[in-house]
């Protein structure tokens, strides 16, 4: 199918984001209203297609929009062409609608940032950026919008970048994104030497044939691009500082929507990784190895966003897990995707809210019993704690259980440790979940008089409650009778029934809820028994410091990559100078010096010069005698 | 008892030498009889008028070729009338540095500082013994490049060294200078001619003939003592390789260039090199051609020997007249790699080349004079510093020279370079070609330097300053710098010219 | 290609009091060059791959020169980059050659020779003639350098005279040797294609190729023939620096596809894994060196060395798109690299020192500066959408196709780019306002007018490359048939694996 | 007699003659030795005339005479003006002008 409103997706909001860029100052008073109009309509334009979509059989749901040539060299040729199909349109809702919420949550939340307007033409870019990411046709469109969230979330971290600690988180994440973008560079120049197309739907096709080697490659190649945008282990480290950015900005890009570009990724290119069992069971095990960190560094975080940026660490690791389960999990992970989207979205408004009353303050141990003060924002934050922790019917419920359930069914040890960290996860979450609630909402005051905790304005709790609504509901919707499964099957190849299955639904859910429950037990000893000190304390075992540290990770860094790069930088440096360069002006001294020493024959001497006459001559006659005889 | 017969001489061919030498000869007694107020005058413009009628019959008489014009002592052929004419217009262009009497001194037989010295110089008095003199070398020069006989050759050289040699000692300024420069040129051009002498004694003794075309027959006869050849060849070069001053018989070339009044070194390295070379072609091409396989070897040897150390000693210099000195040395290696291609390209690219380099040394020295303080000339070059900033033209012509030497495109330097290089590839010389390249190389840093010395260094405040040059010598200097730059643009036509003509006769 | 000598003398005989004419005079002609350019490009036939535009009058006939001149679709580009730079820099650079050593106008002069070479030297299709412009075009360079830069210039002018004269050199030595060999082989001749005809025992090939290349990676500048380029950079104008990286530097590059390749197919062969090697080491090699830099114009000096490794790499990767994507490569880093330059130039000027330490927070204090500045960056650092991305992505796929390695290795050019960028930007641009730089002024008009096309250019091409692209293909696709090659096909199936190691 | 002897003899006196220019001080002295190399060549000439039996060699040996004494003129005058400037007549004593 054939559709030619797609590119008003993307032009919208590109369009907005350019005039807010250009207009400059001028435009700071409608710049805001035209910012969040743009992502608005294309929200309306999404959910024209998708009523089309409905409207079409399962097939040809997918619709196409070839827009020009871009590059076409040889054999290489590439379209700037869109594609929405039945996995794209989820995340064009999730974008633009969750995006048009924060956006209209933005206008009060920045109301008093005299740079609002570029505020919103960042975001605007952003949603661009995103839409392109998730229409485009094939690896290298995608890349392009790969880069240009990567570019917004670097702009947005830094967007208060006066403040020389937050220019720096941006740089750092940027740095982040690129080698993960190096990743995914190599895996589309692999791809188009072994299969001559960079298309999905051209490499689906050829995917049969190509060898596992090569799938293997490709799939280790997109994992890596995967890591580093959706701060996954090993190159997790940038989610925790890109904090810096605004809270609506941490919301949006980092907890809904580009932190899970890497899940949307490894889903897209479900052939490469069905063909190729390997890479596949990385993507697993990378999943599982995160959601197990981002929930242990979320344990100690007293930053509340901190806090929840550990816990969207985490959350996404569940997602490539559910991922890296094959055919099995692709569903559950777009599910969990898309509910997490809502519910990590609210609470970090909701973390903004209280922010907002409470001037900015961000260390949970100065909060305290907020809830008579914030009322909306206790409500709505409290939905989604539900909501991550998995208690039914909450969205999470459905979607994390599954996830779980899928792992112990993916059969063998693999499956056992895989579920068995799943279900450990869950508990972890539920206990510093609880803890961030109780820190915040619960106990007594803990902050000085000077703060004066208030409800924010409509603006800012009605995204609010419509994101709860969304994180009580979604999950519910997307399960019943496997709606979701069924209107992805066509992207991604169903699997015939799980074979023998593990343990039954019923089972997992059992499980879960015990754990989680324990979890949210031994929080609620700890932080609610004794009131909670407003310092840190120091006295703390080892793993609590080291959790407190982000687990070491940018101790890790530093060592193994900044200082070294730094010093090699330095001494090729100093090398270039004196090894190349003194190599040049060495041989320039030495012909100065052979020159001058040269020069020395010429003593003034008249009588030496006959002698040098004599000399040449004598030299002359056994040269000359030498070559005849 | 031979009958005696008439010698039989075609007095239109060798009217160009005969004019010059008749100017001089008239030169002589104007010296003699007029009086001094009108002496100088009167001088230049009869050197003048003989040069340029000497040229204007050498004109007339450029299609002619006869081997008999003076009973088989001279050969009037194409690269003759090239190589005459080159000498007269570069005679010409120096006549006009020349006629700049403030470089001379007025009695160059007073003590210098002495009380004679000063009332002559008060006295007016205008040294005017330079014209003669000047005339003398000049037909010196021209016999010397269309002589095909031992003899004749021999006269020939002394005839253009010996008033080469008073005429370096005739400085106003630092004469002690002038005069060590003059005895030194001149005990070491008498050395070497001895052995230039003692070189054709054996020739002579081996082909029993004095004439070139004779020896070229026996070597190619291969009958004679080829020991008394291989003597000749040898003490021959080293007095023809004295005269173009290449390595090791250079030592005289910095000394005298910086000792002798500016204008005698210009007239001398533009002229005395082509005259030299014009011989050294005729000799090698003619008489020699068939014994290259004896001196191609050491001549090959002498040509990069030369061309490194023109080059690199050229570097370390601090006085502008040794600078171009040794760059005359390195390019004295250059123009060899022409004789020893031995082709007839070799010979183009060599007549071409020494037009060219005269042209652009004149202008170059002329531009030297011009550089005074109080004291007369400043040739230190640390002096030259900021010429850039006090009078760009003249720093902008004596650039440009200097990238013409460097043989930068554009230049007729480097159309030189490219033509004479590829003669001497084409003969097979390739090693040659590869030394002469890297020596360009070194070569084109301390041209360089000289171009920064004069444009990137701020001047230092010592009353350093550029005259306004008389118009001669302005002529001088403009007609060099626009040759240079013609030459590099449109070659074509005296490429062609040289290209028709140049073909030795035996 | 006329046009700017007439200029130039015609600014000469203008008064030294009349700068501001001289100026819109050099203005005017650029700009007219520019038109003409583009209208002749317009009259390009793209898929014709025989030089376009031919004229060829006799010069020296002794030599069988001749003034020969004629483009196709990789000198057609690189042309256009000259043209459309010149007025650019004229522009930008209005006051820039106030404070010089001699007068404005003789700048103005210069510049106009200057630009006459350029588009002679790409124009050319007769080896001599090449290399006369390409030995005469360094005089005009060395005397802006000199006479105009700021500190070291004289060093650094001097610097850059001897690295390019010696090359020079050596490439005159090796066409002294076809000329020779020319005519042994009936008759001599100049032409490019004669004497891509000529038969050469392999060593002689390998020789003479080498003189060519050095000359051409001395000049592009490649590892490890660089040393000139960062000083020279450091001391010259703005506008100067633009187009010694921006254009000059492209002849080396340019004369590798014309000249080393035409010529030599089989020695181009044999040292292709040499020169995969060096260009790896200077994409990387100047990646590092650019990180460490602390002084603008050095830091920008060092990107582009790292660019030209790229460049190189497309090159010698023999692939179309390798070549394609390199010659694109040329025109793209030619914008990017002047937009950097030129911004860095009057953030310099408005400082008065370019060290990075110096500035400090001027986003908030001159925005349009900082986002130019921020902008030319990410295209620098090759960001999708932006032009230098096709260009550099193309270079890396279709190096990738022939030499997996060196492709892998090169990639992580696209990291460190991420780095060199962005400390800079960090530094200056973002954090404070520091000392110093409160006062700054934002561009004024005339600054504005000189860097919006360029960004715009920048912009345009990185979503919509192919009027360059299909003019390039071609003439790409041309030169690789001639020297032998053809894209390696898509390994599809289980074979893969091997042919990537043969590939290797 | 063999007249090769001659050319032993020339040999000889040219070398004297060479040597003596490198060796002697006085620049009348070098003067002279460079007078007795070009006699030597005339030995050689007239020697050679005779052996291949044409005037031509003795012919040169008039001409070199003449050239010589013109060469006497020239150079009696410069070393003569060097000898009242500087009150000695030694070469080494000239050499202002080196490097």
């Amino acid at each position: 199918m054939i559709s030619n409103s797609l590119v008003y997706l993307i032009v919208l909001p590109l369009f907005s984001s350019a005039v807010l860029l250009l207009t400059g100052r001028r435009a700071d008073r409608w710049g805001h209203i035209l910012g969040t109009l743009a992502p608005g309509i294309s929200f309306l334009i999404g959910l024209y297609q998708l009523a089309q979509m409905l409207g079409r059989s399962n097939e040809e749901r997918a619709v196409t929009q070839k827009l020009f040539s871009w590059i076409s060299v040889g054999s290489f040729q590439v379209d700037a062409s869109l594609m929405l199909d039945q996995l794209s349109i989820c995340f064009v809702l999730l974008i633009t609608g969750v995006g048009t919420l924060i956006h209209i949550y933005s206008i009060a939340y920045m109301s008093h940032d005299h740079d609002r307007r570029r505020f919103f033409a960042y975001l605007n870019l952003f949603i661009a950026a995103m839409l392109l990411l998730v229409l485009g046709d094939s690896y290298l469109n995608l890349y392009v919008g790969w880069e240009g969230v990567g570019l917004a979330s670097y702009l947005l971290i830094g967007f208060w970048n006066q403040k020389p600690t937050y220019a720096t988180a941006a740089k750092k994440a940027f740095i982040a994104n690129r080698v993960g973008d190096l990743g995914l560079s190599l895996a589309i120049m692999i791809a188009f030497a072994s299969m001559g197309t960079v298309s999905f739907a051209g490499i689906k096709e050829h995917a049969g044939q190509a060898s596992t080697g090569v799938l293997t490659a490709i799939g280790i190649t997109l994992l890596i691009a995967a890591t580093g945008k959706s701060a996954q282990f090993p190159l997790q480290a940038w989610l925790g500082d890109a904090m810096a950015g605004p809270t609506p900005v941490s919301a949006l890009i980092h907890a809904a929507t580009m932190v899970t570009a890497g899940v949307y990724l490894i889903v897209r290119s479900n052939f490469i990784f069905d063909a190729a069992p390997n890479a596949q069971l990385a993507v697993a095990i990378i999943g599982a190895i995160t959601l197990m960190f981002g929930a242990l560094i979320g344990t100690a975080k007293d930053d509340i966003k901190k806090a929840l940026a550990a816990s969207t660490m985490s959350q996404i690791g569940y997602m490539i897990l559910g991922a890296g389960l094959g055919p099995a999990g692709y569903a559950f992970a777009i599910m969990h995707l898309l509910t997490h989207g809502f519910f990590k979205a609210g609470m970090f408004l909701g973390a903004g809210s209280v922010m907002h009353g409470m001037d900015d303050e961000v260390n949970m141990r100065r909060y305290g019993g907020l809830r008579k003060f914030l009322p909306i924002t206790f409500a709505t934050f409290g939905l989604g704690y539900l909501a991550i922790i998995g208690v039914p019917p909450f969205a999470g419920f459905y979607s994390k259980d599954k996830i779980i359930e899928v792992a112990f069914n993916s059969g063998g040890a693999k499956g056992v440790i895989l579920g068995c960290a799943a279900l450990l996860g869950a508990a972890i979450t539920a206990f510093y979940m609880t803890r961030v609630m109780i820190l915040t909402f619960a106990g007594s005051k803990r902050w000085d008089d000077k703060a004066h905790p208030h409800e924010s304005p409509v603006l800012m709790w009605l995204p609010m409650v419509l994101l709860a609504v969304g994180s009580v509901t979604s999950g519910f919707l997307f399960t019943q009778g496997n709606s979701l499964q069924k209107w992805l099957a066509p992207v991604v190849e169903q699997s015939p029934a799980a074979e023998g299955e593990l343990l039954k639904p019923a089972v997992v859910s059992i499980l879960a809820l015990l754990l989680v429950i324990t979890g949210v037990g031994l929080a609620a000893m700890m932080y609610l028994r004794k009131p909670v000190p407003v310092q840190a304390p120091a006295d703390v075992s080892i793993f609590t410091r080291i959790a407190r540290r982000d687990l070491l990770q940018d101790e890790f860094n530093e060592a193994i990559f900044m200082r070294p790069g730094q010093k090699l930088a330095k001494a090729l440096g100093i090398a270039d100078n004196a090894v190349i360069d003194g190599a040049v002006r060495g041989v320039a001294r030495l012909t100065q010096g052979t020159g001058r020493t040269l020069g020395l024959t010429q003593n003034g001497f008249v009588r030496s010069y006959a002698m040098w006459i004599l000399l040449g001559a004598i030299g002359l006659l056994a040269t000359i005698w030498a070559v005849t005889l | 008892m031979t009958t005696f017969t008439t010698p039989s001489l075609s007095y239109a061919l060798l009217a160009p030498i005969l004019i010059v030498l008749g100017g001089a000869v008239l030169t002589v007694i104007f010296e003699a009889f007029l009086s001094k107020a009108i002496r100088p005058l009167v001088q230049l413009s009869v050197t003048l008028g003989t040069l340029v009628l000497a040229l204007g019959q050498l004109w007339r008489i450029r299609n002619e070729s006869s081997l008999t014009a003076a009973m088989g002592s001279v050969a009037i052929d194409g690269p003759a009338i090239l190589l005459q004419g080159a000498v007269l217009i570069l005679a010409i262009l120096g006549v006009f540095l020349i006629a700049d009497e403030d470089q001379f001194t007025v009695q160059a037989a007073a003590i210098p500082g002495s009380q004679e010295e000063r009332e002559s110089i008060q006295s007016g008095e205008k040294l005017t013994e330079i014209y003669p003199l000047t005339l003398f070398a000049v037909a010196g020069m021209m016999l010397f490049t269309i002589s095909t006989d031992l003899i004749t050759l021999f006269v020939a050289l002394e005839m253009l060294s010996l008033p080469l040699y008073l005429m370096a000692g005739l400085a106003r300024r630092r004469r002690l200078l002038s005069q060590e420069a003059a005895l030194k040129y001149f005990l070491l051009g008498a050395f070497s001619s001895a052995f230039f002498l003692f070189g054709a004694a054996f020739l002579y003794g081996y082909s029993g003939s004095v004439s070139l075309a004779g020896i070229y027959d026996s070597v190619s006869g291969g009958t004679g003592n080829s020991v008394f050849l291989l003597v000749g060849i040898v003490f021959l070069s080293v007095g023809l390789l004295f005269k173009v001053g290449v390595v090791p018989f250079h030592a005289w070339t910095p000394d005298v260039y910086q000792g002798a009044p500016t204008p005698v070194t210009a007239f001398m390295a533009a002229a005395t090199k082509v005259a030299a070379f014009g011989a050294i072609l005729r000799i090698f091409y003619t008489a020699f051609a068939n014994a290259y396989w004896d001196w191609r070897p050491f001549l090959s040897v002498i040509a990069i020997v030369t061309m490194i150390f023109g080059s690199l000693v050229a570097i370390s210099q601090r006085d502008v007249k040794r600078m171009l000195a040794y760059s005359s040395i390195a390019h004295a290696g250059f123009l060899l790699t022409g004789v020893i291609a031995l082709n007839k390209a070799g010979l183009e690219a060599s007549i071409f080349y020494l037009f060219a380099y005269g042209i652009a040394t004149l202008g170059a020295f002329g531009i030297v004079t011009l550089v005074r303080d109080s004291q007369g000339e400043v040739t230190d070059l640390s002096r030259w510093a900021g010429l850039g900033k006090r009078s760009p033209l003249v720093a902008t012509v004596f650039a440009t020279l200097l990238l013409a030497f460097a043989g930068i495109p554009l230049t007729s330097g480097f159309i030189g370079k490219f033509s004479i290089f590829s003669a001497a590839y084409e003969s097979g010389n390739k090693s040659i070609v590869v030394v002469g390249v890297l020596s360009s190389a070194i070569a084109a840093y301390f041209y360089i330097r000289v171009i920064v010395l004069m444009f990137f260094t701020d001047p230092a405040e010592d009353g350093t300053s550029v005259t306004i040059p008389s118009n001669m010598t302005r002529l001088t200097i403009a007609l060099s710098f626009v040759i240079t730059i013609f030459l590099g643009v449109f070659p074509a036509p005296l490429l062609n010219f040289i290209s028709s003509m140049a073909i030795f006769i035996r | 290609m006329l046009l700017p000598l007439l200029g130039a003398l015609f600014i000469a005989t203008l008064s030294k009091s009349k700068e501001l004419l001289a100026k819109q005079i050099t203005f005017a002609t650029t700009l007219l060059v520019a038109i003409v350019g583009v209208a002749m490009a317009t009259q390009f036939q793209r898929d014709n791959v025989d030089l376009q535009f031919v004229e060829s009058h006799s010069w020296i006939p002794t030599f069988g020169i001749n003034f020969a001149v004629g483009i196709d679709g990789i000198a057609l580009v690189l042309i256009l980059l000259s043209v459309l730079l010149a007025p650019v820099v004229v522009l930008a650079g209005w006051n820039e050659a106030t404070g010089g050593r001699w007068s404005v106008k003789t700048f103005y002069i210069i510049l106009l020779i200057l630009e006459t070479m350029m588009i002679g030297v790409f124009a050319a299709s007769d080896v001599f003639l090449f290399y006369v412009f390409f030995e005469a075009m360094l005089i005009p360079v060395y005397f802006l350098i000199g006479g105009y830069g700021s500190g070291a210039r004289a060093a650094a002018a001097v610097k850059f005279l001897l690295y390019s004269l010696f090359g020079g050199l050596l490439m005159l030595a090796s066409i002294i040797a076809l000329y020779v060999l020319s005519g042994e082989q009936g008759g001599h001749t100049f032409d490019l294609g004669a004497l891509s005809q000529l038969h050469l025992s392999s060593t002689t090939e390998n020789l003479l190729f080498l003189g060519f290349f050095i000359a051409f990676a001395i000049k592009a500048p490649l590892w490890p023939f660089h040393t000139w380029l960062p000083d020279a950079a450091d001391s010259a104008t703005p506008g100067t620096s633009v187009l010694l990286l921006g254009v000059l530097d492209k002849v080396g590059t340019f004369g590798m596809i014309h000249y080393c390749l035409a010529l030599f197919p089989h020695a181009s062969k044999t040292f292709t894994p040499v020169i995969i090697v060096l260009a790896v080491i200077s994409v990387i090699y100047g990646a590092f060196l650019a990180i460490g830099q602390k002084d603008f114009k050095r830091l920008i000096a060092f990107t582009s060395i790292s660019h030209f490794g790229f460049i190189t790499l497309g090159i010698f990767a023999m692939t179309s798109q390798g070549h394609s994507g390199a010659t694109l490569y040329m025109f793209n880093h030619g914008f990017s690299t002047a937009a950097l330059f030129l911004i860095a130039g009057w953030m310099s000027a408005r400082r008065g020192s370019s060290k990075i330490a110096d500035f400090g927070g001027l986003q908030r204090v001159t925005p349009i500066m900082a986002w130019s500045f921020f902008f030319a960056g990410m295209s620098s650092l090759a960001l999708p959408g932006l032009s230098s991305f096709v260009s550099e992505f193309l270079v890396l796929v279709g190096t990738y196709t022939r030499y997996p390695v060196a492709a892998v290795i090169a990639a992580f050019g696209i990291v460190l780019a991420a780095i060199y960028i962005l400390i800079p930007v960090q530094r200056a641009l973002h954090g404070p306002s520091t000392e110093g730089n409160e006062t700054l002024t934002d561009l004024n008009l005339r600054e504005k007018v000189a860097i919006a096309p360029v960004l715009a250019i920048i912009l345009a091409l990185g979503f919509y490359p192919s009027p360059l692209l299909n003019v390039i293909n071609p003439a790409a696709q041309h030169v690789i048939t001639k020297a032998g090659y053809s894209d390696p096909l898509p390994t599809i199936g289980s074979t893969s694996a091997e042919k990537e190691t043969i590939n290797k | 007699m063999n007249p090769e002897n001659y050319l032993y003899v020339s040999a000889l006196l040219f070398s004297i003659g060479a040597v003596g220019v490198v060796v002697r001080r006085n620049a009348i002295v070098v003067f002279m030795c460079v007078e007795l190399m070009l006699n030597a060549a005339n030995l050689a000439f007239v020697t050679f005339a005779r052996i291949n039996g044409n005037l031509d060699g003795q012919v040169i040996a008039f001409f070199t005479m003449v050239v010589a004494a013109c060469e006497v003129v020239v150079g009696l005058a410069i070393i003569v003006t060097i000898y009242r400037s500087r009150r000695s007549a030694s070469v080494d004593e000239a050499s202002l002008l080196k490097r």
